[in-house]
């Protein structure tokens, strides 16, 4: 909790290329303020980052300006090979994100709405139908509409758009937050399978035991700045 | 991106209309708002002569009151829960984003358009003939393009961010000028208002053609960047 | 040592250099020897008696603002060509935009008053006057849109979009007068009718426009300067608010 | 509840105010909205005879469609995070709720029917003489009292579930008609249009008092009843 | 997680009268789907009762039934002495809720925000400052937009506009998520301090390692029926 000088994480050799993000100094802004403060980070292929820190500090921000959503106002960023500085639309054909928001389709059913986020980046039926399955979507709540949902089987459906999705970089937002016991262990297989198979994931997440658990690495963002590497 | 743009602004008008068919927003409650408009209008100006003169501005009238309506739902469908966000951190292509949004956005109209007619032949007696349809036709199908490609661009970027949205109608109606007039006049010559012949109305079909395919051209290109902050 | 800053140039603490002086001086006198012309020297119309003299800033007004608004096209267009991505480009669009509001500004009313004088009011809606003012509205959106904050670049590329289709709503001002019967006065100068003026007229005419035209270059080159200088002071701002933002670990 | 009904009524009008005040929704949006309106009317009809006739129609035309708006977005600003839903299990009594909403939407009206009235005088060059200019006040504040407590009941009940929504535009029309018809007529009157006299106003101001008392108290009444599910 | 038979739980000597909340076979509908189908519960005062249960349970019906913001279909509930067959509304004057909405208005500060929900309940502005004190918003954050905080300092806001009110009953939806380390620690605080001055607390929730610490009693919910007094 001291020491104003960002460090700059790495997770293997430091070797300067080929690693997924890589963030130096950046500042990213939300209306004139520095949510982002000068953050510094790099992650390697296939780990899982754990995005620790109080609330306020950054950590959607930073989520989001890996996803092209936020733009970089200074400082340098670059995300599968990206420059976010100048091509900041084009890193979104490799990254999924789920904020805290679910972004669906309320008035459309569960299978719907994951079907278009799976037509949406050419998945097969048969990859839409696995992913609802994965989160346990496939039996009598894949015809109701998101507006009944509850709030965990909304956030199922939403994961299930990610997993569909297969993206290259995974920015997920509290994931956690509001599945139960039975979808959070199928959430951390889903995670560990897709890392295995040579994802990269960041979580940003309060729920350190949880996340700890299934996270390689852990960084903590304070007052807009990636303050440690803990692992 | 892995699937082509067509495709996916197909898709993308898909699920537009989908959402509606499922809320039937348009259906229940645009619709019987524009014709009730309609209604209004021949209550508070209460004289036929001066009905019958100004019934083909006031369909046109209605329509684009009941377009700001249409892209603010088309818009707020998207943003209720962080789907356009979600949508644009897929990679999806802002040209399919447009055509897609658009194409629904016309349909929507369309059959909006449809209605507005008919209410306006039967609440003020128009008349319209063989030639006049054909007319009637067309300039609703044109007006129509235009219309939705206008307003889904400035929608998109009135959507792009709170406090933006103050800006959709006064950026609008200021643009959508020319297709009141045209589409008003074209009508009026369908409609025989005034004795004008159907021959003088085909001309500002011109004017309407020019800015569908204007705008959407422009809209395809302009989308992207002012949507994105 | 930033994007921002980078493009933002050296900071001065005045908007003037000897060469624009120079041009204010002449402005200053075109400008007297306009009035003088315009109120005095030219003679009255015969249909119109001496309000004709309200031409000689209605006219220049009009088409000035119709090249400022064009000035603001072609500079956002080349500030969105990548390779002169430059703030420079969004600064003279910007500035150009609020000359051309302004000089606008100054044909709507003073065609008003004229209005008044020869068809007895003040306004009517007839098309060239509501295409007017349309576009009139129009550039305030556009300068409202530059006003939405967010950093220099999303305000440049955001605003420029919107001037490249702002701008396309001049020619449907210039022929509106032919589109609709209007009201208002034909295309005498630059259309294609026969110029019937009085030459002394015409001469003053001209004189006013080159007159506006010295105006608007001088304007412009002060108020890109100061806008200039107005980001400059924000991307100082943004220093202060990171030094805090980093001050809050404690 | 532990305070009174004026008091919490009182403190809702004046949330509700400050959210418009820092949202400036009203002022910069709905405003212009409604002036546009005005202005595309005059470019629709396009003659000055005509619209010399209309203009006090026009006025109480954009009025209603604004109100729509208005109302939509007082309720909006309940619905999007839930806020309604919280104030209802907060134990507040609905008809503080109604009160206080209402009183809000009157005030946002009045400003907005000045304005309104401002750019008919302007753009259509009424003239009102002293006599007249008592009336209209009158008629504005009357009419704006009827029309607030109307559309907040309608709007609590539109609010109230999804779905229902689609009713706002389809229920109010039709009720705010007589509003609509004695608002006119009486600033015709004022106006002098058709050289109708001043005093041939005051009758119908007698119509909207009677429709602004009527739904001020039915609106306090049937508001809890009609928002709770 | 068998047995279909609802269980009637009660916390202490099984008085039928004085509890807070005491629901018999209690049916509520969203739309036409039961979410509730028959849940008995009986609830103390004092107590801070842990619902949990899957996604789609029944929690959050419960809780909004409890509140008199579903109507009760069949079987009998009482809350605070109030009969919700036929007062529902009076209810409200009792209970706090919090849900899986915040209900904040994003143009207003968060001062502004609380401010009026402590003044609907007649709190004094110290009690409303002491609120937002006690969750961590009385520095910089009190005079900020809500629509500029992050997602944890919106649900600080709106637990600081709860705390304001001071209820008898606190239905509380998965009150921790989004909460950083330091706001879960003083949300406890503060609900245990409110449960020892005299005030019911039911909190749903999916993490069980921190709200089953928090609670004196914890029950499951399974397909809209109260399952097991697992104290
Ligand atoms: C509010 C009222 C008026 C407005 C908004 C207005 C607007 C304009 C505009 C925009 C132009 C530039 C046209 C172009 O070259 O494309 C123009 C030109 C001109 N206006 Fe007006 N005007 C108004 C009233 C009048 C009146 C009352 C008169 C005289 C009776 C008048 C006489 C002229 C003349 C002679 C020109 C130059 C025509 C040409 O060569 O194109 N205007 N006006
Ligand atoms: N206009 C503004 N004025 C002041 N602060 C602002 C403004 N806009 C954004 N902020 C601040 O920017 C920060 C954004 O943080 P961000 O949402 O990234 O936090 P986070 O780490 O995700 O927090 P949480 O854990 O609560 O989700 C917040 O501290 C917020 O208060
Ligand atoms: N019209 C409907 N058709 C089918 N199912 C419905 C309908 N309306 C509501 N439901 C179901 O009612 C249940 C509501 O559950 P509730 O929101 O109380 O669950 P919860 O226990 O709070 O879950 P979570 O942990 O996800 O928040 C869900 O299972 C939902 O699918
Ligand atoms: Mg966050
Ligand atoms: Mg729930």
């Amino acid at each position: 909790m001291s020491g104003a000088q960002p460090i700059v994480t790495s997770a293997a050799d430091g070797a300067a290329t080929g690693s997924v993000v890589e963030l130096i100094d950046a500042v990213a802004l939300i209306g004139s303020f520095p949510a982002l403060a000068g953050a510094s980070l790099r992650v390697e292929r296939g780990e899982i980052l754990l995005l620790r820190g109080p609330n306020g500090a950054g950590k959607t921000s930073l989520l989001r300006l890996c996803a092209g959503l936020l733009p970089l106002e200074r400082g340098s960023a670059s995300v599968c090979g990206v420059d976010l500085a100048t091509d900041r639309e084009l890193v979104r054909a490799h990254v999924g994100i789920i904020g805290h928001t679910n972004g669906l389709y309320h008035d459309l059913t569960v299978a719907e709405n994951v079907g278009f986020w799976g037509r949406l980046s050419g998945a097969t039926s048969a990859e839409v139908h696995e992913a609802m399955q994965r989160m346990g979507l496939d039996g009598r709540l894949s015809g109701v509409r998101v507006s009944k949902l509850s709030a965990g089987q909304r956030r199922r459906t939403a994961l299930a758009g990610l997993v569909a999705r297969r993206a290259e970089l995974w920015l997920l937002d509290e994931p956690h937050a509001g599945l139960d016991a039975d979808g959070r262990d199928e959430l951390d297989r889903v995670l560990r399978a897709a890392a295995a198979a040579g994802a990269t994931i960041i979580v940003a997440s309060h729920e350190l035991e949880r996340a700890g658990g299934l996270a390689t690495r852990q960084v903590e963002i304070v007052a807009g700045q990636v303050r440690g590497d803990l692992r | 991106m892995r699937s082509g743009t067509l495709a996916v602004a197909r898709a993308i008008a898909r699920r537009d209309l989908l959402v509606e068919w499922r809320s039937r927003v348009v259906t229940n409650q645009v619709i019987p708002f524009a014709v009730l408009v309609m209604v209004m209008f021949a209550f508070a100006l209460d004289s036929d002569a001066v009905l019958e003169r100004v019934a083909p501005g006031l369909v046109w009238l209605a329509t684009i009151f009941s377009v700001l309506f249409l892209t603010a739902r088309s818009f707020a469908v998207e943003t209720a829960d962080g789907a356009l966000d979600a949508m644009r951190s897929a990679g999806v292509n802002p040209v399919a984003i447009f055509l897609g949004k658009s194409v629904a956005v016309a349909v929507q109209l369309l059959v909006l358009d449809v209605a507005l007619v008919v209410a306006a032949v039967v609440l003020y007696r128009a008349d319209v003939s063989l030639g006049g349809g054909v007319l009637l036709v067309t300039t609703i199908l044109v007006a129509t393009t235009g219309l939705a490609s206008v307003a889904t661009l400035y929608g998109g970027l009135a959507a792009g961010t709170k406090g933006r949205e103050t800006l959709l109608p006064l950026l609008l109606l200021p643009v959508v000028a020319p297709v009141l007039i045209g589409a008003t006049r074209a009508t009026e010559s369908a409609f025989g208002t005034n004795g004008i012949a159907v021959s003088e109305g085909w001309p500002w079909l011109g004017l309407l053609a020019v800015f569908a395919v204007l705008f959407s051209v422009v809209g395809a290109v302009a989308f992207g960047p002012l949507v994105d902050e | 040592m930033t994007a921002s800053t980078a493009t933002t140039g050296r900071p001065d603490r005045v908007t003037g250099t000897p060469f624009t002086r120079a041009l204010g001086i002449v402005t200053l006198v075109g400008v007297l020897w306009l009035s003088w012309f315009g109120l005095f020297v030219t003679p009255a119309d015969v249909n119109q008696g001496e309000s004709v003299r309200i031409m000689y800033a209605h006219v220049p007004g009009a088409w000035l603002a119709y090249l400022a608004f064009v000035v603001t096209g072609i500079s956002s267009a080349a500030y969105l060509w990548r390779r002169t991505r430059s703030l420079t480009w969004d600064r003279i669009a910007g500035a150009s935009a609020e000359i051309g509001v302004l000089f606008m500004g100054i044909s709507l009313v003073t065609g008003s008053l004229w209005g008044r004088l020869t068809w007895g009011t003040f306004w009517t809606w007839d098309a060239r006057l509501t295409t007017t003012a349309f576009l009139f509205v129009t550039y305030v959106g556009y300068l409202a849109v530059r006003n939405l904050g967010g950093s220099h670049h999303q305000r440049a590329r955001r605003s420029a979009v919107l001037a490249l289709l702002a701008v396309l709503e001049i020619p449907l001002v210039h022929f509106s007068v032919e589109l609709w019967n209007s009201l208002h006065q034909e295309a005498s100068v630059a259309g294609n009718t026969d110029v019937t003026m009085d030459g002394l007229m015409l001469f003053t005419l001209f004189l006013g426009v080159i007159v506006f035209t010295l105006m608007y270059v001088w304007l412009l080159l002060h108020r890109q300067r100061a806008l200039a200088l107005q980001d400059l002071v924000d991307d100082t701002g943004l220093d202060l608010a990171i030094a805090a933002r980093r001050a809050e670990v404690g």
